[in-house]
């Protein structure tokens, strides 16, 4: 038998999640976001967040819905646009935000998870992101160090997961899921699907078991799409 | 007469070549999938995890989990793969991408561009474009050549906040196709119908103008 | 009664604690599998790229593509999942494993190991283990308590090069439990009908014994 | 349509493959090594190669090939026991080489093939592996600094395989191909089974295409066992 991760449901998953503490959340814009994980801590009213994700959701919805409750002090992000409240919090200064290049970020959690401490990447050099950051050349090519990102709490929003907390994602609703989920101290997962340990096929699994804490099958998932683009048939 | 986007897309799009894996910004970049060779075969990477990107869905088969780094709903190809981000910045920053198009605010006659910020106005942030500046050998800027105001996007100096330093190799622009070497812009082609005189006018960097500056040809 | 190495994975699978990921290297550390208590859960991991790790497969069963750390022939447990050697060092230096278990030519009172080379004479190199005792808080070393001359394996110093440094947290030999704290081997444990003088005897680096040392209970 | 890499075999696959070269090959032990690849490379009597796998074959199969008929002018290897000849030419100075721990060896090819010049890591602080390396604290623990790696050649052996090189491989049979994948200049995959574009699941791919130049479907796989290891039922 495998370890289980099994826990009730979103209230149970966010237990221990305090103010003050740092949290990665996974998704890119509103796709692959943990819906039901974001609802409850708006309920818990949990506040000065600082919160690890690539975007930061739409006014309305994702961290949208966190913001909106002045409930997160920091954002750690690398593209922001699409949140007029976000802009606004942010250019008066209520709002801290890192801006990361989104492969450095991606790259930042893998290592936090990894242990990894640190590692040389071209992206940034001669911007203000290298601010303070040691260079150094590689093959005739400046790079800068970037550092591990870790987080209290990792939350991410598979399709498909087990018992045993292996998780499978969606398409594109994978991306910044994975890495996160190896860098959390807790990570939760959040899932469409939650199947018996054995079910899924062990070479197909995106996330293994060892990374995720907590798993839960989510509620009422929206979904929500920001761009719908379509082509008309014929 | 000057190029509209798809102008511009039209023309980038002559730059692809056969078995190249090749990554669209946001904005007229995106257009560019419309307007490739029959001749060739290419593979649109998505930075956000998709290799083998298609077109728009036809409506009514949106899929939320599907969209593209403009967040737009997308398809997969035959031979579409998928990954997570890391995978992805994997890719582009190990240089298996071979060419990237992106838009820009500014570019300098060294080949530094600024995109993502305006200080004290606008700050969207950089998403993946210093991962992709900073990482490819090949990156093709596609924009207007004059902002609204009607100054010049091709500087001697970026004045905003720069993405990456001397990676633009080519410029496509409403009015002309550049190359960026030796600290200059060197003019290409003029868009159909600009004289060499309107593109001088229109830039303010350093521009080699050769003795023949040939008309683009654009379906 | 000394232990034999039957006896020694029996001891140290009272060390696993339930819900434990654990890696178990070569040798007597792969016996330690065949004794977990029917009332904790435990996954193994092998650093070639399994988690969930079952028993050998039935004859005729075996898998050429299905392999431990060891090249032995292996089964998958029900939750059990594959990934690359990258992701699998990625849990050991991410220290998502709590327990390694392995086997050393050398231990020192440091809690420095030495198990992967004898120069000039033997160099199979260190795999994994390098890895493993840099990353791991809790590493549990399995071995005879001296070598096949009768000299002690537990020392002031190593003689031969390290895999690690500082890194040994705990013992089980064939004659005793110990931790390793405060630059000692602190005795925990007598194997059964073995006594505190002969385990002193045996033990060249610094031992702190302490009032009572308990006889150990293995079934 | 996408980029067709298929090529008609072994053959076809090593073309270029010359003397003095630096080339990575999959494969944890014997699993998952390209055997076709290497006993063509035999045939070639392509030498002075510098071979990067975390294993060394045995005598008679494997990088054992190779090594019979001293092609191999160093190993980059973590574990090289299970093979006479390898230490025969290795104990008599025939042989270069150089011993890296596995964890470091999986990570220094992921890095090649991922653009990181080089990273911190843990394993071999205090030993020989660290010898005039870069050492730095993080966290009040020592790290040192290593490079990453690449390949004239890297040389993988999949499970299955599409027409536009993406790959699945089988198990424990994975190790580290999809990292030599990443890190070849030109990279070969040879697959037990070539299926054309569109058949296989995109959600499952474990190496997308664009890390393979070549592909071919092999043949007569013997698929070794090294330690045949079972029970008896009941």
């Amino acid at each position: 038998m495998a370890i289980n991760k099994v826990v009730a449901n979103a209230q149970e998953a966010t237990k221990g999640v305090e103010n003050g503490m740092t949290l990665m959340l996974g998704g890119f814009g509103l796709c692959g976001i943990p819906e039901n994980c974001i609802s409850e801590m708006v309920k818990m009213n949990v506040n000065d967040l600082t919160c690890i994700s690539n975007n930061a959701g739409v006014d309305d919805f994702g961290l949208g819905l966190l913001l909106q409750k002045k409930q997160i002090k920091k954002m750690i992000s690398s593209y922001v646009g699409e949140n007029d409240e976000f802009e606004r919090q942010m250019l008066s200064g209520e709002l801290e935000v890192d801006l990361i290049p989104q492969g450095s970020l991606a790259e930042r959690c893998r290592a936090g998870g990894a242990g990894i401490p640190a590692f040389f990447t071209p992206a940034g050099y001669g911007t203000e992101v290298a601010e303070g950051k040691e260079v150094r050349e590689f093959n005739g090519k400046p790079h800068i160090l970037e550092h591990a990102l870790t987080a209290d709490f990792a939350i991410v929003k598979a399709w498909k997961g087990d018992t045993a907390g292996n998780l499978i994602f969606k398409a594109a609703a994978r991306n910044f899921n994975p890495m996160m989920a190896m860098a959390g101290k807790i990570t939760i997962a959040e899932v469409e699907e939650l199947v018996p340990e054995g079910t899924l096929d062990p070479n197909t699994i995106h996330t293994p078991g060892i990374f995720v804490q907590r798993i839960f099958q989510g509620v009422d998932y929206e979904k929500r799409i920001e761009q719908r683009t379509v082509r008309q048939k014929g | 007469m000057a190029l509209d986007k798809v102008g511009i897309a039209k023309r980038i799009a002559q730059e692809l070549r056969d078995g190249w894996y090749v990554n669209l910004g946001i904005g007229i970049p995106t257009l560019v999938a419309n307007f490739v060779s029959e001749d060739i075969t290419v593979e649109f990477q998505s930075e956000n995890g998709i290799l083998g990107m298609g077109p728009f869905p036809f409506d009514g088969e949106e899929d939320a989990d599907l969209i593209n780094a403009g967040k737009q709903t997308v398809t997969l190809q035959p031979g579409a793969s998928i990954f997570d981000s890391a995978t992805s910045f994997a890719m582009i920053r190990g240089q298996h991408v071979q060419l990237t198009v992106l838009g820009a605010m500014e570019v300098s006659q060294n080949g530094d561009i600024a995109n993502w910020k305006i200080p004290g106005r606008m700050v969207k942030g950089m998403g993946g474009a210093m991962d992709l500046v900073a990482s490819a050998e090949n990156i093709i800027v596609a924009m207007m050549h004059t902002n609204k105001k009607g100054e010049s996007k091709l500087l001697a100096d970026c004045s905003l906040p720069l993405t990456g330093v001397a990676c633009v190799t080519r410029i496509i622009t409403n009015l002309a196709a550049l190359e960026i070497k030796d600290r200059a812009f060197h003019l290409l082609e003029r868009a159909p119908g600009v004289s060499v005189e309107e593109i001088k006018a229109a830039t303010e960097g350093k521009l080699i103008i050769p003795d023949n500056v040939p008309e683009m040809k654009i379906d």
